[in-house]
């Protein structure tokens, strides 16, 4: 697969403001360098994200989307992250069906002390999203910025 | 210090040294402490430092039973028998180090020894 | 009649008969079916822990590989067999790297990773039988004999791949000699190692500590000890300097049921 | 119209050294709706906060963007601000560019182009705020503390000071704890029940304090000033109100041979028994278990000799339900099981010994009446091992991966009082490292190696093996001598880790709050909110948030207290506007919402709605209870019509916010 070094993607990030906006702070506090493309929404919990939302930024160009919530256990709403993750495993499968990369979705569980992690996630996910290529699939293209 | 000694014995063992807390229940509860000149502690201690050479030339590598007590017993999961073995084989893996010759077993052997014990032997002392 | 694939190994086929004729008749009269491989090889006595030690594992694999193709479990009774299999298998099943390189070397028609279930033979009395079942079938009963199980090292560790038994509070041989009718004497070195792998090496070691383990059974009170390893069997025979009977567990098993002199014939 | 106002914050140089913030200020200022695009050395100072004050009077805003730090660190500031200059507060958005902008990008151009453009995502987002406004929720005035430890204790004791009602849930008969059956206290070493039980005491007569022993909570509902808990109180079979204490039923009671766990299993009680003589309150109790007369009908002993009247063998588990406004957790730790540890033979050998057990055997209330007797053969031992670090520092697989904290230090006390009272006694303690830090704590410790001549031991005791002459053989390594040791020992004592009570997982369920994957409950801020859960109203009291020694413990009780009597001094308290509502005209009453609250803040009603064809009708729809809702938003995703919608975070808000980073 031919990758275009001068792709940058668009990548939004839904975060939790508990735990993993917290960590985001964290890997900023600590200057752990990630890249800018991607930009993060703060949401009160994981489970705030309506699949919706993310099928949204698709249509609106966005070339990656990762949601990042409590590690299971943890959530400060005792049990936002599970529905989250029943959600995304639905909307996988919908994506599946529809023939487009699951890639381009993650799930992550970054707790507010996981800077490090939160900016290797960051890192490993624009990676790999730059391998995928561009979001072509879903991008309405009405809906492009000339 | 040689590194890519302790790079062998550390791969070949599998084990992170670096779990020690240095706490000596391999040495406390080693059931072959007094045969030997380096204690399973220091196996783990002088291979953090790389200090191999030492250990491959010391006569303990062959008094490990090979029990696994310190491994099942270490409070760390740090698994000395495993570094102990390494540095054996590192030991016996060199030209002409066989620590056991098929030619010395007849002088060893009595009626009833289990052939057991001779595979045993060969296995942990010659390549 | 539940089939398992029996993997006897070297020393029972020469030292330790005994060891492997009464743990056929008896598991015959239990009602379970040992089938031989055709072509086993000899484990190697010893599980190199080593990374990159393939070589040594192959044997292993091997057996393990055809009780997979009969779709039985794989039983041993000699402890150094079982710690070499069980070990082998919990590799193999962990570690892809491993389990690669073995099938690099064997060259099977389907690469094997893992998926044997491996009993001891106690397990299997244990797990299959039963113990309630067996006490059932004991027709000369070892009543008021106090019996000393020893398990040395082999038969327990490492706990995690071997997964038998409490590592430092087995059970299993003191209940199959309640199931016998024997009282079981419980002594601190019944899981700590004889010394019988440096036998060759350093015999003055050997002595030490088979001298132990029987002198620890001994003072609390046991009047036979038994085993199922033949190299335990013979260094604490050999070199521990006791005076203590040590016998196969299978020996009297095979008493208790009835069936040592029938297989003596 | 919108008018909103855009300011950008230099943080000294931390935001303006790599984004270019005189660039994002004029970017954002030709987004639409905005009028005045700002930027600024210090947003947060005094001058700063002025500087938005005055556009907001001046230019009339409708909302208000400020391009600064994270919002977890100067949201509220900014709010107050607006608020005091007369916007609604939540009308106030924070674009976070410097922990998730500056500070981690070193490329200007780049990182001027993220800025924009999550300033262009607060400014679409601001578009839609709407005012919000806080309710005010009532605090009950009253208190709960789970635990009767120390802990709980001086927790109930401190706010009962204050003036509050306080009730104190204790699972045993009585309160007191592990304290009560300590012996000695380090580093002074008082008499333990000499300090503790006088505060037991001051606890049942404190007319604030409620006591429900043997007690445990059900259930808990609500939130913060407003918790509603089911209290189970079990059954005793005997009736407090009646009971007197006398003991003459304990007395009495032909079932004599009950392992007594005050005593830690070493001798026996009756089956109905008072734990220990200062039992508070003093009411017997009877063990179903063993009680003849639970258990086949036939004794009833107790009932003839009680000539109060208290026995009861029909009773049964009540429930009392009670409303608080705060909760303390003091829950509490056990010493952890030692199965796993048998290389040290504790299930071989009577001798082979817990410290919680040596306590027992030492104190004078204890089974040998305070004399040191082996407990095989009641003989006096004149050698014994101390095993440091039994199931604590561990991998994950072997224990506890933690310092257990308090075990050096009573390893020395014990250590101590036996050199003291049996000089002819060897002491032998085996430690990796001999861990003091606390006043007075090394000087206790020394004293002990250099006064009491305690062998101190650097190793590891391998294998312990009992003897049929009763000796236990002790074999250790000596690190510093490098050499591995066997000693002939008569007792062999181990320091088992401790661990949280068993109950405490599932009541961090019923409370919500956090738990570490140890079950020491998580604190809201490991250093600057030690005492506080994450849950508001829920607070933490010793050793269930972390191994302490009793110092600390009581220290933390009384700084829970205080943290619960400033909760408890409000009249009300102001609750997250940002939390779910439906629309009544688009929701089915389908129960999607209701299913997935953790809260139970949704339920149904039945509302009468006016159709197109001017007729009325019924319909079943959702109704939030704003004070209950946390916003965590889980309804508003479950719900398939699209009526639950989350203020603050609403759907058009996040989707106006995707918009303007997907541009």
């Amino acid at each position: 697969m031919q990758v275009n070094e001068n792709f940058e993607p668009v990548i939004v990030a839904f975060c939790c403001n508990w735990c993993s906006y917290a960590g985001a702070d964290l890997s900023g506090t600590n200057r752990l360098n990630y890249p800018t493309n991607v930009k993060i929404i703060r949401v009160p919990c994981s489970c705030r994200v309506n699949p919706m939302f993310i099928l949204r930024a698709f249509q609106k160009g966005a070339d990656g989307v990762i949601i990042c919530g409590c590690h299971p256990g943890d959530c400060h709403y005792t049990s936002g992250n599970y529905f989250t993750r029943r959600r995304i495993t639905l909307l996988y499968s919908m994506l599946d069906f529809l023939g487009i990369e699951r890639n381009r979705t993650r799930l992550e569980w970054v707790s507010a002390a996981e800077g490090a992690k939160f900016a290797a996630t960051m890192e490993q996910f624009t990676a790999d999203v730059k391998a995928l290529g561009p979001n072509r699939r879903l991008e309405d293209l009405r809906c492009r910025k000339q | 210090m040689n590194k890519n000694l302790k790079e062998q014995v550390l791969r070949s063992g599998g084990v992170n040294v670096l779990k020690c807390m240095r706490c000596g229940k391999c040495s406390g509860t080693c059931p072959s402490y007094g045969e030997m000149e380096y204690h399973p502690h220091q196996f783990v201690y002088m291979v953090e430092k790389g200090d191999i050479e030492t250990l491959m030339k010391s006569e303990s590598i062959y008094k490990c039973l090979t029990c696994f007590a310190c491994v099942d017993r270490c409070p760390r999961g740090v698994e000395p028998a495993k570094v102990v073995e390494a540095v054996r084989l590192a030991a016996v893996r060199q030209q002409g180090n066989n620590h056991l010759e098929p030619s010395e077993i007849p002088a060893l052997l009595d009626e009833d020894l289990p052939q057991q014990a001779i595979v045993t032997a060969m296995r942990k002392y010659a390549k | 009649m539940e089939t398992f694939t029996y993997y006897p190994g070297c020393t029972l086929r020469t030292k330790a008969k005994d060891l492997d004729t009464y743990a056929r008749v008896s598991a015959e009269a239990l009602g379970i079916k040992l089938e031989e491989p055709a072509d086993w090889q000899c484990c190697g006595g010893a599980y190199t822990t080593a990374k990159d030690e393939i070589a040594t594992k192959l044997s292993a694999v091997r057996v393990l590989n055809s009780a997979k193709e009969a779709e039985t479990p794989l039983i041993t009774v000699c402890s150094a067999c079982h710690n070499v299999i069980k070990q082998t298998e919990y590799d193999i099943s962990r570690d892809e790297e491993m389990a690669s390189k073995v099938n690099n070397y064997l060259g099977l028609s389907e690469p094997y990773t893992g998926g044997t279930k491996v009993y001891h033979y106690l397990e299997m009395l244990r797990d299959v039988v039963g113990f309630d079942k067996l006490k059932e079938k004991v027709v000369n009963p070892f009543t008021g004999r106090k019996i000393a199980a020893y398990y040395g090292c082999l038969l327990l560790r490492p706990a995690k791949a071997l997964a038998m038994d409490d590592p430092e509070n087995p059970t299993i041989i003191e209940d199959f000699i309640r199931a016998i009718g024997g009282t079981p004497v419980i002594y601190a070195q019944r899981n700590e190692c004889c010394g019988g792998y440096i036998t060759m090496e350093d015999k003055a070691q050997a002595q030490k500590r088979s001298g132990a383990v029987m002198g620890s059974a001994k003072d609390m009170g046991a009047e036979m000890v038994i085993t199922a390893c033949p190299l335990c069997l013979y260094n604490l025979k050999k070199n521990s300097g006791s005076d203590l009977p040590v016998y196969y567990f299978t020996e009297l098993l095979a008493e208790a049921l009835g069936l040592k002199e029938a297989s003596n014939e | 119209m919108q008018r909103i106002g855009v300011f950008v914050c230099h943080c000294g140089t931390n935001i303006a050294a790599t984004v270019d913030v005189k660039a994002v200020a004029e970017a954002l200022g030709h987004e639409p709706g905005v009028v005045i695009s700002q930027d600024y050395q210090y947003m947060c100072s005094e001058s700063g906060q002025e500087l938005v004050k005055s556009a907001i009077r001046e230019q009339k805003l409708t909302g208000v963007v400020i391009c600064s730090c994270s919002p977890r660190m100067h949201e509220n500031t900014f709010r107050k601000a607006a608020a005091s200059a007369g916007l609604n507060p939540y009308l106030v958005e924070i674009a976070n560019i410097r922990e998730q902008c500056s500070w981690i990008h070193k490329d200007i151009a780049t990182a001027t182009d993220k800025a924009i453009i999550l300033g262009k995502a607060a400014v679409a987002k601001v578009h839609l705020n709407t005012p919000l406004s806080s309710m005010e929720s009532p605090v009950v005035k009253r208190a709960l503390v789970i635990g009767g430890g120390i802990a709980g204790i001086q927790t109930a004791l401190d706010i009962a000071e204050a003036g509050f009602d306080v009730d104190i849930v204790e699972k045993q008969p009585t309160i007191g704890g592990k304290m009560a059956q300590i012996d000695k206290t380090f580093p002074t070493l008082d008499c333990a029940a000499c300090i503790l039980t006088p505060k037991m005491v001051e606890a049942s007569q404190n007319e604030h304090i409620t006591i429900h022993s043997f007690s445990e909570v059900a259930d808990v509902k609500g939130f913060v000033g407003n918790f509603t808990v089911k209290i189970k109180k079990k059954a005793r079979y005997v009736d407090e109100t009646k009971c007197t204490g006398c003991g003459l039923c304990t007395e009495k009671c032909p079932m004599k041979k009950v392992p007594n766990e005050f005593n830690m299993g070493l001798d026996n009680r009756s089956a109905v028994y008072i734990p220990f003589a200062q039992a508070v309150p003093k009411v017997a109790t009877i063990d179903p278990n063993y009680c003849m007369m639970l258990r086949s009908g036939k004794c009833g002993v107790c009932s003839k000799v009680c000539s109060a009247g208290a026995i009861d063998y029909k009773q049964q588990d009540t429930f009392i339900e009670q409303k608080y406004g705060a909760i303390v957790v003091a829950t509490g730790f056990n010493p952890i099981n030692l199965d796993k540890y048998d290389e040290f033979a504790y299930n071989q050998c009577p001798d082979v010994v817990t410290s919680l057990e040596l306590e027992r055997l030492m104190n004078a209330a204890g089974p040998n009446g305070g004399t040191l007797l082996r407990p095989s053969d009641k003989s006096h031992p004149h050698t014994i091992v101390f095993v440091q670090c039994v199931g604590s520092r561990c991998d994950d697989e072997k224990g506890k991966p933690y310092c257990s904290k308090i075990c050096c230090m009573y390893t020395a006390k014990h250590a101590m009082l036996i050199r003291e009272k049996y000089p002819d006694t060897e002491v032998y303690v085996f430690y990796i490292d001999v861990r003091t830090p606390g006043k007075n704590f090394d000087e206790f410790y020394r004293r002990a190696v250099e006064q009491y001549n305690v062998h101190y031991i650097k190793g590891m005791v391998g294998k312990v093996t009992p003897k049929s002459d009763g000796k236990i053989d002790v074999q250790a390594s000596d690190l510093l001598a490098n050499e591995q040791l066997h000693i002939d020992a008569d007792m062999v004592v181990l320091a088992a880790a401790i661990e949280p009570d068993k109950t405490a997982r599932p009541l961090a369920t019923m409370l919500t709050t956090q738990m570490d994957t140890n079950d020491f409950f998580t604190e809201a801020h490991p250093k600057l909110r030690p005492v506080e859960s994450a849950t508001a109203g829920i607070f933490l009291s010793g050793a269930c948030q972390g191994p302490k020694d009793i110092p600390e413990t009581v220290a933390q009780g009384s700084a829970a207290a205080a943290k619960a009597i400033g909760l408890l001094c409000k009249n009300s308290i102001t609750c997250n506007p940002c939390v779910a509502h439906s629309d009544e005209l688009m929701c089915n009453g389908c129960s999607s919402c209701e299913k997935v609250c953790p809260y139970g803040a949704i339920t149904y009603i039945d509302k009468e709605f006016r159709m197109p064809d001017r007729t009325t009708k019924v319909r079943r729809v959702a109704s939030v209870n704003p004070a209950v809702c946390q916003g965590c938003g889980a309804c508003t995703v479950a719900c398939p019509s699209g009526a639950m919608d989350l203020s603050g975070f609403s759907n058009s808000q996040i989707m106006a916010e995707v918009d303007a980073i997907c541009k």
